[in-house]
């Protein structure tokens, strides 16, 4: 459908400018490119739900919560890091399976209302089974007593793993048959259903898509920062922000959603350095601009005359 | 005898106290056009509500091909084969008029390839003339043409049985004309099809036989002729004037 | 026996704010299609108007309660008219995304000019005693106040011209144009009464609960819950969600102790999500 | 010109804001103080001190990126860690890393300081001293004391100091009547309190943030909730507890590791308790809380050890800071095994006539401990 | 003669870069009815949305009583007395029956009138009487039809224009409309119609007018373009 020469190109070189951080930036600044690209897969995982289908999901503080912990838990029991991450995607996958059948029934105000409850009650549970969770104390991982340069370089790459996993299966959604299900679904859902769509079974694998890597990404970070707790594992303000990068970067497109992560994470950068007490404050006129002149998002200025003449004929 | 391909046997449904459908009973044979007609309220939309599950019988049987399909989900009733078009229709506003037929191709027709299904599609919007359209997003077309396309998305699935729930409501007589013979050419491929229609102009030239709700219940199940002259339907739905002057045309 | 008596008290007087704080969100939601994240906030904000005129002024909170509501009225109205307007008619994603940026303006300039001290109103006027339950006044005066309100709010709704346009505004807008509805004018109305609900929780919250930015969000996940359990966009409907609410808790609390208290108001929200989306009261045709 | 570099993530918005500002002041006056007298001498030169800060919004994860930009970017030499025992792991493992001495002046759990971080430092003393001597306290005090109810915070510390309060009764010979954690984000004790009132306990023990704990005495004076010791941790520690509560903060009992009554004397900066007090009451017009002298006497631990230390160089400064072994106006500090302070006499304090008296330990009292009014 | 109550000259009209409409002209005099048949597209419904204020014309006059009106917010219009009962029924979900109908009467303030009014509407179609209190959306398609009417007659318009009358109406219903219709209009109602039905619409209405393309072609009294050759080939065939 769409040409794909540019979209490779613009992925391709995207990855590698983050890649190559380490070879010409201080560590923080690779720490900054791994920033970048974990939220680049979560916004990238969130598109699947929210994007392409049009459900409103705020679960993704949940899922990348829940993997922390599958993953922190797994490690604590001497699984090694990488078996552990696995383990955590996986996990996560099922539960997000298993809870779309429940939740993906609301549409939606009342599924954004449901995906963020599942936020808050995850942390409730998390942190009232002090048993297995350490509750609010958190969890300690074993510390991975590498030297700081290596243990950031070998970060980084993990989050851009992840971060390409996620668009490849993005690419690869948009091309095939679910993709396009999941667009009709999101036009009209009962239309969806009477062209012989199964919107249960789609949105089901939609949500599990927005879940995996959310998982993943959790489970590595847990082993990066070696110490999680549930306020800081389950939070809505993380969640928003992950909806906020996609819509910036425009949500339902292939690379929107880890482009405005990028951009969002940079200009975050930017305010904390310069603004101590004022920097929320600045980010949110920030996103107030955003929405009154970029409204479908950065990738979206072509899309966004056709949504126009839409929106006009768009009743009857 | 053929076995019909649509059965209904006892169908009700109640909206809370209100019978919306008392005890239907018919069947359809397989490449029969029939008309449905009834007041309004009469419980015509809802009869194909229930046909395609978009809402669940209270009571009865439905027998697709002998098979009880009373509790189906809508996109089962699809990909067996039970088309239909919405009263109000229901397009994918942001998606081009070659998208949304895709869409019947794909997933109702079963398709196997993106490739495929739009082959189909361009098809079956040619045979509804739609394909100069085919690049515009369906938001933007007049009432004809969505009601056209609502045909083309309908047809692209490769129906057994199409319900056309007043496919040609608000369209004037020359496009109507043009409906017609669009609707003929579905029949001579053998699809079987249900007419739901107010333009009795419409109902009286395509079908043979007609079935009349009212009240929720079937009042009359026959061929076309009968049907016009009955007194219960008269008074139900025709009206005296609608038929004096329907007996006129007739006459001369 | 005599504990029950008091946990349910407890509860519906709990509950009674809590319906009083989330009637303006489920309204804004209801009919702007609005998920409204500034509403946490607002609730502070009516708060420390209330507890600065009380603090250096010596004011009484109850002579702040029409100031706090002319004012917050004023301030949603405005934002409304001059900002939210514009993109109202955008899906959910995009005017939620646009007050949760509005709402990290308001929190910042809060916690730059107020701190986050916790605040509060000590007037402190003591508890009558019923048999053997105790009654705190000013939860009482609270609870009295916070259904005053929302019943006052409830017959606008219901009786009142008004009331029947912004309800047919919220279902289409275009056609309830052609009923000679100015559209945007209800849009900021309804913002404005959001708001002043949120101003006269704050009031009400400001001698019972800190007043403290650390809670907006707090009250704003409360809001939430109380729209589902209740039903959304319907004044009725938050009062039962909220008392619903507030009883849970206080019975959770009491049988499977404080840990679970809130676990349960969620729980209780989950399920009506999936058994009666539109929520114990809910009218069709919000969701 | 080179200059000492410290590094402070610090909460300046979101829920821990005024933490992050009592630190931030208090940094910034000891900042000025060194400077005026011309830096902190490491060998033999007088080297500035630049103290660069952040604001991590109370966030965690924001906070250990903060802690990475000091060191890459800013190249910092020391971190302070931020408040709380949470976010100080998060901080701490981060300078564990690249082998920066952090100061912990706010993080009092022992479960942060035993994961063997080696560059982790921690200005206070082990909650448990805070504990058992307050039960032996009480007992002597009111020796009718049979039953105690604890209502915690789920968090690091409340939670810590809740349970440890539960263990130290029981093992001083007391019943706990009642014991719950409460999650964070609750806005209504009243249930339990409605519990704990059945429960009819000799002695209440509440732990949480300052907000928590005014909500809390608030309602157990609304339902008639009381005791004859009523204690809030670390509420009366902090000047905005009595000033929320006014009236209602009488006979409120706590323990602090740190009074500004105290009497201390030693090197750094400030020669006596009294002139850091003075110091700070010009400056802003309030009382300084543990959390002021703790954070002040962490700029003295790393005086201290760049002048035995002589340079500059990280393991050199490391190992000198762990043999700190000092006496300050906030008292000794001398760093266990663990990194921690090492456990001292706290004084136990109690809110009487809305300010705040010293009952131990006996060097230090002011007042005599009275039952709740 | 009087001044026409509704007088359009050289309107052209769109949306945003698309045409719809050239330079259309449009009288309607007091207590007439008037017809506009066309095929589907011809811009009929784009004519009525920019009388009632839903669009702006981007050329031209538009005069209602002789003061012009164009541009003007529908809250304006419809002050002035042009009520518009929209093409598919448009009522509102999660509102009464009832509601509805005095949503019409949103800009009136003459309460007594109002419920006068109320009541003959349920006269005129007696099964929304029955059903005042049900969910408006929950009506079938007929009855819907009938709420959109009697919420347009609750304006008290002096002008009432209607989108698509006969719409997904049974014969009979369509009869009863017309009845109902000519029965308005006999009291003093003059009405603006579009109509698919080309049938219903010249035995309706006094004078009517064809629009192609956004053009008026023909204009005339109805009875005259029934029985005229060219109208009935293009549009009565049977
Ligand atoms: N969801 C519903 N809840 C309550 N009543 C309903 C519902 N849907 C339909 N009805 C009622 O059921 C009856 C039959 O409606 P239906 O739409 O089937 O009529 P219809 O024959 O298609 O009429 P029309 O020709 O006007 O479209 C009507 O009286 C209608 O008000
Ligand atoms: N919102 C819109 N945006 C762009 N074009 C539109 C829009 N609405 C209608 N059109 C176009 O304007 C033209 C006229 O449409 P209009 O609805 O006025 O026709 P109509 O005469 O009422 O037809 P019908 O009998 O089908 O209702 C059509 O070609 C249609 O495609
Ligand atoms: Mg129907
Ligand atoms: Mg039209």
């Amino acid at each position: 459908m769409k040409s794909g020469f540019p979209l490779y190109a613009a992925l391709v070189a995207g990855l590698l400018v983050l890649a190559t951080t380490p070879l010409y930036a201080d560590n923080y600044v690779v720490r900054t490119a791994a920033i970048v690209a974990m939220y680049g897969a979560l916004a990238t995982s969130w598109n699947f739900i929210g994007g392409f289908t049009g459900y409103p999901s705020f679960s993704t503080a949940a899922f990348f919560g829940l993997g922390a912990y599958v993953g922190a838990i797994c490690q604590r029991h001497g699984i090694p890091m990488g078996l552990a991450w696995a383990i955590a995607t996986v996990v996560v996958a099922a539960f997000a399976a298993l809870l779309g059948g429940i939740i993906l029934r609301l549409r939606g105000h009342y599924f954004a209302i449901g995906s963020i409850a599942v936020v808050e009650l995850c942390r409730l549970v998390v942190s009232s089974w002090s048993t297995l969770t350490g509750g609010g104390d958190g969890l300690n991982l074993p510390l991975m007593s590498w030297p700081p340069e290596e243990l950031m370089r070998f970060f980084l790459f993990v989050m851009l793993a992840i971060l390409l996993a996620s668009l490849i299966a993005t690419i690869l959604v948009d091309r095939s048959r679910l993709g396009f299900g999941l667009r009709c679904i999101h036009q009209n859902e009962d239309a969806a259903a009477m062209v012989g769509i199964n919107t249960t079974v789609y949105k089901i694998a939609a949500y599990t898509l927005s879940a995996m890597f959310c998982a993943t990404a959790g489970a590595a970070y847990a082993s990066w920062t070696g110490y999680i707790d549930p306020t800081d594992s389950f939070q809505i303000v993380m969640t928003v922000k992950v909806v906020v990068m996609a819509l910036l970067g425009g949500a339902g497109t292939i690379l929107g959603p880890a482009l405005g992560a990028a951009a969002f994470v940079l200009l975050e950068e930017l305010f904390w350095a310069n603004f101590l007490d004022w920097n929320r404050a600045i980010l949110g006129v920030v996103i107030v601009l955003l929405i009154f002149f970029l409204p479908g998002g950065l990738l979206s200025l072509r899309a966004l005359r056709r949504l126009r003449a839409a929106k006009i004929g768009g009743r009857e | 005898m053929i076995e019909p391909i649509l059965r209904l046997d006892g169908v009700s449904k109640q909206f809370g106290g209100l019978a919306a459908l008392t005890d239907v009973s018919f069947s359809l044979n397989e490449g029969e056009v029939v008309g449905l007609i009834g007041p309004n309220g009469a419980g015509k939309t809802t009869l194909v509500n229930v046909v395609t599950g978009n809402l669940r019988r209270s009571s009865g049987r439905i027998l697709f091909k002998s098979e009880d399909v009373g509790l189906q989900k809508p996109y089962q009733a699809a990909r067996r084969g039970l088309a239909r078009t919405f009263q109000i229709v229901q397009p994918f506003p942001a998606m081009t008029v070659l998208e949304n037929v895709t869409a019947g191709a794909l997933f109702g027709a079963g398709a196997g390839s993106l490739g495929d299904a739009r082959d189909m599609a361009m098809q079956s919007l040619e045979f509804v003339g739609l394909d100069a359209l085919a690049d515009r997003p369906a938001a933007n077309l007049a009432l004809a043409a969505r009601k056209r396309l609502e045909l083309a998305k309908s047809l692209a699935m490769n129906p057994k049985v199409l319900m056309l729930d007043e496919v040609n409501a608000g369209l004037n007589s020359s496009e109507i004309d043009g409906a017609l013979a669009l609707i003929r050419k579905i029949a001579e491929r053998g699809v079987t099809v249900l007419i739901i229609e107010h333009l009795m102009k419409v109902v009286l030239s395509l079908s043979k036989r007609l079935l009349v709700l009212h009240h929720g219940q079937l009042i009359a199940d026959g061929p076309s002729a009968e049907i016009v002259a009955d007194e219960r339907v008269i008074e139900a739905y025709l009206g005296a004037k609608f038929a004096a002057r329907l007996k006129e045309l007739n006459h001369g | 026996m005599a504990i029950y008596l008091q946990i349910l008290s407890n509860g519906l007087m709990l509950g009674a704010l809590y319906a009083c704080l989330a009637v303006g969100f489920s309204l804004v939601w209801g009919v702007l299609n609005v998920i409204n994240m500034l509403h946490g906030s607002f609730i502070i904000l009516g708060g420390y108007l209330t507890f600065f005129a009380w603090h250096l002024y010596g004011i009484h909170p109850v002579a702040m309660l029409p100031v706090v509501a002319a004012l917050m009225f004023a301030l949603g109205f405005a934002l409304q008219k001059l900002v939210i307007n514009r993109v109202v008619s955008a899906p959910v994603l995009t005017t939620l995304t646009l007050t949760f940026g509005l709402d990290m303006i308001l929190y910042n300039a809060m916690t730059y000019w107020f701190t986050a001290t916790p605040r509060r109103i000590t007037l402190d006027l003591g508890a009558v005693q019923l048999g053997s339950i105790v009654l705190p006044v000013d939860r009482l005066v609270g609870t009295g106040l916070a259904l005053a309100m929302t019943l006052l709010l409830y017959a606008v709704m219901r009786g009142s011209s008004i009331g029947r346009a912004i309800v047919a505004v919220r279902m289409d807008r275009s056609a309830a144009e052609l009923m000679g509805i100015r559209t945007d004018r209800i849009y900021a109305i309804t913002f404005g009464i959001g708001a002043l609900m949120a101003g006269v929780a704050g009031v009400v919250f400001a001698t019972v609960f800190p007043i403290t930015t650390n809670v907006t969000g707090i009250w704003l996940g409360k809001a939430f819950v109380v729209c589902v359990v209740g039903g959304l966009g319907s004044v009725p409907g938050a009062l039962v969600g909220g008392l619903v609410l507030g009883l849970v808790e206080s019975f959770a609390g009491h049988w499977f102790g404080p840990q679970q208290a809130i676990t349960a108001g969620f729980v209780l929200m989950l399920v009506l999500l999936l058994t009666r989306p539109t929520g114990l009261v809910g009218v069709r045709g919000y969701e | 010109q080179e200059t000492i570099k410290i590094g402070a993530p610090l909460a300046l918005t979101g829920g821990l804001a005024d933490e992050g500002h009592k630190q931030d002041v208090v940094w910034k006056m000891w900042v000025e103080k060194i400077n005026a007298g011309g830096g902190i001498q490491v060998g033999d030169k007088k080297l500035k001190v630049e103290l660069i800060e952040y604001d991590y919004q109370s966030e965690g994860q924001r906070a250990s990126q903060l802690a990475e930009k000091l060191i890459n970017d800013d190249k910092v030499q020391f971190l302070f860690s931020p408040f709380g025992s949470g976010h100080t792991k998060i901080v701490a493992g981060v300078g564990e890393r690249y082998q920066i001495p952090t100061i912990a002046c706010v993080a009092s759990s022992e479960s942060v300081y035993d994961q063997t971080l080696k560059y982790l430092f921690g200005t206070l003393s082990p909650n448990g001293g805070m504990t058992t001597a307050m039960v032996k306290f009480f007992k002597e005090k009111f020796p009718e004391t049979k039953s105690i109810a604890v209502l915690g915070r789920d968090d690091v510390f409340p939670k810590s100091m809740a349970e440890g309060i539960a263990k130290a009764a029981e093992a001083g010979g007391l019943t706990v009547a009642y014991k719950e954690l409460y999650p964070v984000g609750t806005m209504d004790h009243a249930a339990a309190l409605s519990s704990i009132k059945a429960a009819k306990p000799d002695w209440i023990y509440i732990t949480g943030y300052t907000q928590d704990l005014i909500l809390a005495r608030k309602q157990m004076q609304d339902l008639g909730v009381t005791a004859q010791i009523v204690t809030m941790v670390t509420g009366p520690s902090y000047k905005e507890f009595t000033d929320g509560l006014g009236p209602l903060a009488n006979g409120i009992s706590s323990s602090s590791w740190w009074h500004h009554l105290t009497s201390y004397e030693g090197q750094g900066v400030w020669p006596t308790t009294a002139a850091f007090y003075e110091d700070f009451k010009a400056r802003t017009k309030g009382d300084p809380d543990y959390v002021h002298g703790s954070c002040a006497a962490a700029g003295e631990v790393i005086v201290d050890a760049l002048a035995r230390a002589g340079s500059l160089d990280k393991a050199k400064v490391r190992d000198a800071i762990a043999a700190t072994d000092i006496q300050t106006f906030y008292g000794p500090i001398k760093f266990g095994p663990n990194g921690m302070n090492l456990s001292r006499e706290l004084p136990i304090i109690q809110v009487q006539d809305q300010t705040i008296k010293v009952l131990a330990p006996a060097e230090i009292k002011n007042a005599d401990m009275i039952a709740m009014p | 003669m009087a001044e026409p109550m509704l007088a359009l000259e050289g309107v052209t009209s769109g949306y945003g870069q698309i045409r719809v409409l050239w330079g259309m002209d449009l009288v309607v005099q007091p207590c007439e009815i008037v017809a506009l048949v066309g095929s589907n597209g011809a811009g009929k419904t784009t004519l009525l949305r920019t009388i009632s204020g839903q669009l702006a014309p981007q050329a031209g006059t538009i005069r209602f009583n002789g003061v012009p009106i164009e541009g003007a917010r529908p809250d304006v219009v419809l002050k002035a007395g042009l009520a518009h009962v929209p093409e598919g029924r448009r009522l509102f979900r999660g509102l009464t029956v009832r509601d509805n109908l005095m949503l019409g009467a949103y800009l009136r303030t003459d309460r007594q009138e109002i419920a006068r009014d109320l009541d003959w509407v349920f006269d005129l179609f007696p099964i929304l009487r029955d059903r005042q209190r049900q969910d408006a959306t929950t009506l079938s398609g007929g009855e819907q039809q009938m709420c959109a009417v009697g919420r347009g007659i609750m304006s008290r318009p002096r002008l009432l224009m209607i989108d698509e009358l006969s719409l997904g109406l049974s014969p009979r219903m369509v009869e009863h409309l017309s009845e109902a219709l000519l029965a308005l209009n006999r009291a003093g109602q003059t009405i603006l119609l579009v109509e698919q039905d080309v049938m219903t619409a010249f035995e309706l209405s006094h004078r009517a007018y064809i629009v192609e393309s956004g053009r008026v072609t023909r204009s005339g009294l109805s009875a005259e373009l029934a029985r005229d050759p060219t109208v009935s080939e293009a549009y009565l065939s049977i």
